[in-house]
């Protein structure tokens, strides 16, 4: 059976991009940022996951308006990154797992949640950039990769209660993956931020910090938020905590918090990273 | 059914502000590719009129002024593209939003981590 | 308040329109299916619905399994038909109706359900015809549209309880929208019908008045059909049932049944109208 | 997760059969535009190629067999497009699956309503 082995959550910002591209890893303003990924290399060159399950939300890159899903879960055998417009250098294209990101699919649809099953993704900085950070140095992704994204750009945008039952059950469906395959999860967004109106540049620490205790804690209190509070507290584009909500949820069993990081300003973020090792349930390991 | 009490400074990309911005929006999702951005370089009015921008949203985007471009419906998700053609990045439409310099801009951020 | 006046449930297939643009409504072969629409027009003529929410399948003339929704709802002010390989007479469009439109999408995604919201959609033959059969004559069309469509293309498709649970949420959501207009609802697909594989030109004709009776007098029944049963009992292209499922349970007064008729063929499909009148429940009424 | 039991003569358009025929049947999504239809009567074996079908996909394009189409993983509601293109209708496919003479094929369709 697949297992869940653990996982890890990030900032993505373009910037970022150029950061690797120009080589400024060290420099003071990168390196507290770039430093928080040495404990996730150690635990992945130890681990060794098979496949990487990535929960972001896309920017404009892949999804339109004309065709906005609320949840979206790629189903290809390769992802192709492409120009957002920015001039991020565009990476290598990704291995995909068509099986288990049908699995999940088929999983998911039995458990009403109303998924778009997407055989061609372009995934943007959001899923890459993490990507880069998790395994730098340019060299062949290790890892396969089933991209889930979720709605950060149009109003409505899920709750985050529904955002936890979708990473639950993203957790329920790898755990009945038959084959004996290590996942490991990626949430990647937020933490607060704000790109858009007289706001901009609106960074909430203490509301930040008080996220990354209950990711540890109490996962269930983040899903008790409402979007308007997400909105007020993290800033508009805070919402992209919902990503790291849904991954935490996912973590099925004893969940332990090998690493955390945070630091602001990564370009207008509060720059964030932890890493959890999923430990499975008594259960989960009998049903094996 | 609606968002919640409005929140300062912040805007709501909605139903209503989709209705309105959608050819907007649509151009600068187009700005995801180099011959786009290079059209519109080259034309600005044509390729405005080609997604077929109301005369607000012309104005916006004519004077490049951000607030104006969310006001008529853009999204800043895809108004980012619109930005990157001019090399702009994150914080020089946050220091234009907010009426500072750059320079306080980048302090400003720095200062939230304090 | 928005008040559910009804709801009309019928059988669409592209040779309807060769029919309309052929003018065969008289002819024996079509006379059957046509004249079921008699009572509906006396009905509409009547009763002047404002908006027509139209739950329905899409055959792939707007989306395509790059980015398959389970369930998406328009939002554009305006929607086209278009060429779908087959030479029929391509349509006038549709009005949208925006407000309505976000609105049910509001109350949809609060309530869980993860909608794909479409601000341009390409209407096809499963969304024009059953507007041609309603409203003869080529002429203005009488209301304005809001399109829900249902994966019936690429499996996992909703479960037939999902679309019963789509189905009273969007009920709930009409009731709920302040403004004072009428709302008809149609259900466009079915009944048994399979075009593809050995056993293509199936029709079942006792599963199909078993569904007519069940739409009457226990549509809950219907909700308990697995995805399988539908499959082997109306055909692969019968689970367009979930169409009439969703617009069923969308009736959330009192229900009585005007009208039905059932004629096998038209086309490959087990062809069936039915029209209903909704009487909105106490509560509702006091709730206005 | 599987659909269920096999149902005789009936196929079941799922992830593996979406993942073998996707160059297939994004080429017949492409036959909703007449310029498309036009390309691939005018060129068929360019056509395929633009689109990277499979040889076996091109053997089934080839033999305009609908079960050998569906066999390479072609999905009925894009498959009807291609049919569309020499205009062939849901009878004719159907006469050709189940290896029936046209009228007979509508003749089994009429005894369906008795
Ligand atoms: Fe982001
Ligand atoms: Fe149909």
């Amino acid at each position: 059976m697949a297992r869940i082995i653990g996982g890890l959550t990030t900032s993505h910002v373009p910037s970022i991009g150029k950061a690797i591209a120009q080589k400024e890893q060290e420099s003071p303003y990168w390196k507290p940022f770039f430093d928080a990924f040495k404990p996730a290399h150690e635990w992945l060159a130890r681990e060794k996951p098979d496949v990487a399950v990535v929960i972001y939300n896309d920017h404009g890159l892949n999804n339109f308006l004309d065709k906005m899903p609320t949840f979206a879960i790629g189903a290809a055998a390769e992802y192709h990154n492409a120009d957002e417009g920015w001039g991020i250098p565009v990476l290598k294209p990704f291995r995909g797992h068509p099986k288990l990101s049908w699995h999940i699919i088929e999983s998911l649809v039995a458990d009403e949640f109303d998924i778009t099953m997407c055989q061609e993704v372009l995934v943007d900085h959001a899923f890459t950039l993490p990507m880069a950070l998790m395994y730098p140095g340019n060299i062949d992704w290790p890892v396969a990769t089933v991209p889930v994204m979720l709605n950060s750009v149009q109003h409505p945008l899920p709750t985050a209660r529904r955002c936890y039952k979708l990473g639950q059950a993203i957790g329920r469906a790898i755990d009945s993956f038959p084959e004996d395959i290590k996942v490991v999860l990626l949430g990647t967004g937020g933490l607060s931020h704000q790109l858009d109106g007289k706001r901009a540049g609106f960074i909430n620490k203490p509301f930040d910090l008080w996220c990354m205790d209950k990711m540890r804690n109490d996962p269930e209190a983040l899903a008790r938020l409402s979007n308007h509070e997400i909105v007020e507290k993290a800033g508009s584009q805070g919402v992209e905590l919902m990503t790291w909500i849904a991954m935490r949820a996912a973590m099925t069993g004893r969940v332990k918090e090998l690493h955390a990081t945070y630091h602001v300003p990564i370009s207008n973020t509060g720059g964030a990273v932890m890493l959890f090792e999923n430990n499975p349930q008594p259960h989960a390991i009998a049903a094996e | 059914m609606t968002f919640g009490a409005p929140i300062p400074g912040t805007p709501v990309f909605d139903g209503d502000a989709a209705v309105k911005g959608y050819a907007l929006n649509k151009m600068c999702f187009s700005f995801n590719a180099k011959e786009n951005r290079d059209a519109f370089l080259q034309n600005e009015e044509a390729y405005c009129d080609k997604y077929r921008l109301s005369d607000e949203q012309k104005q916006a985007i004519k004077s490049r002024n951000v607030l104006q471009l969310i006001a008529a419906g853009g999204n800043v998700y895809y108004l980012a593209k619109f930005a990157g053609i001019f090399g702009l990045n994150v914080q020089d439409i946050g220091a234009q939003q907010t009426g500072m310099s750059i320079d306080d801009f980048k302090a400003y951020l720095v200062s939230q981590g304090k």
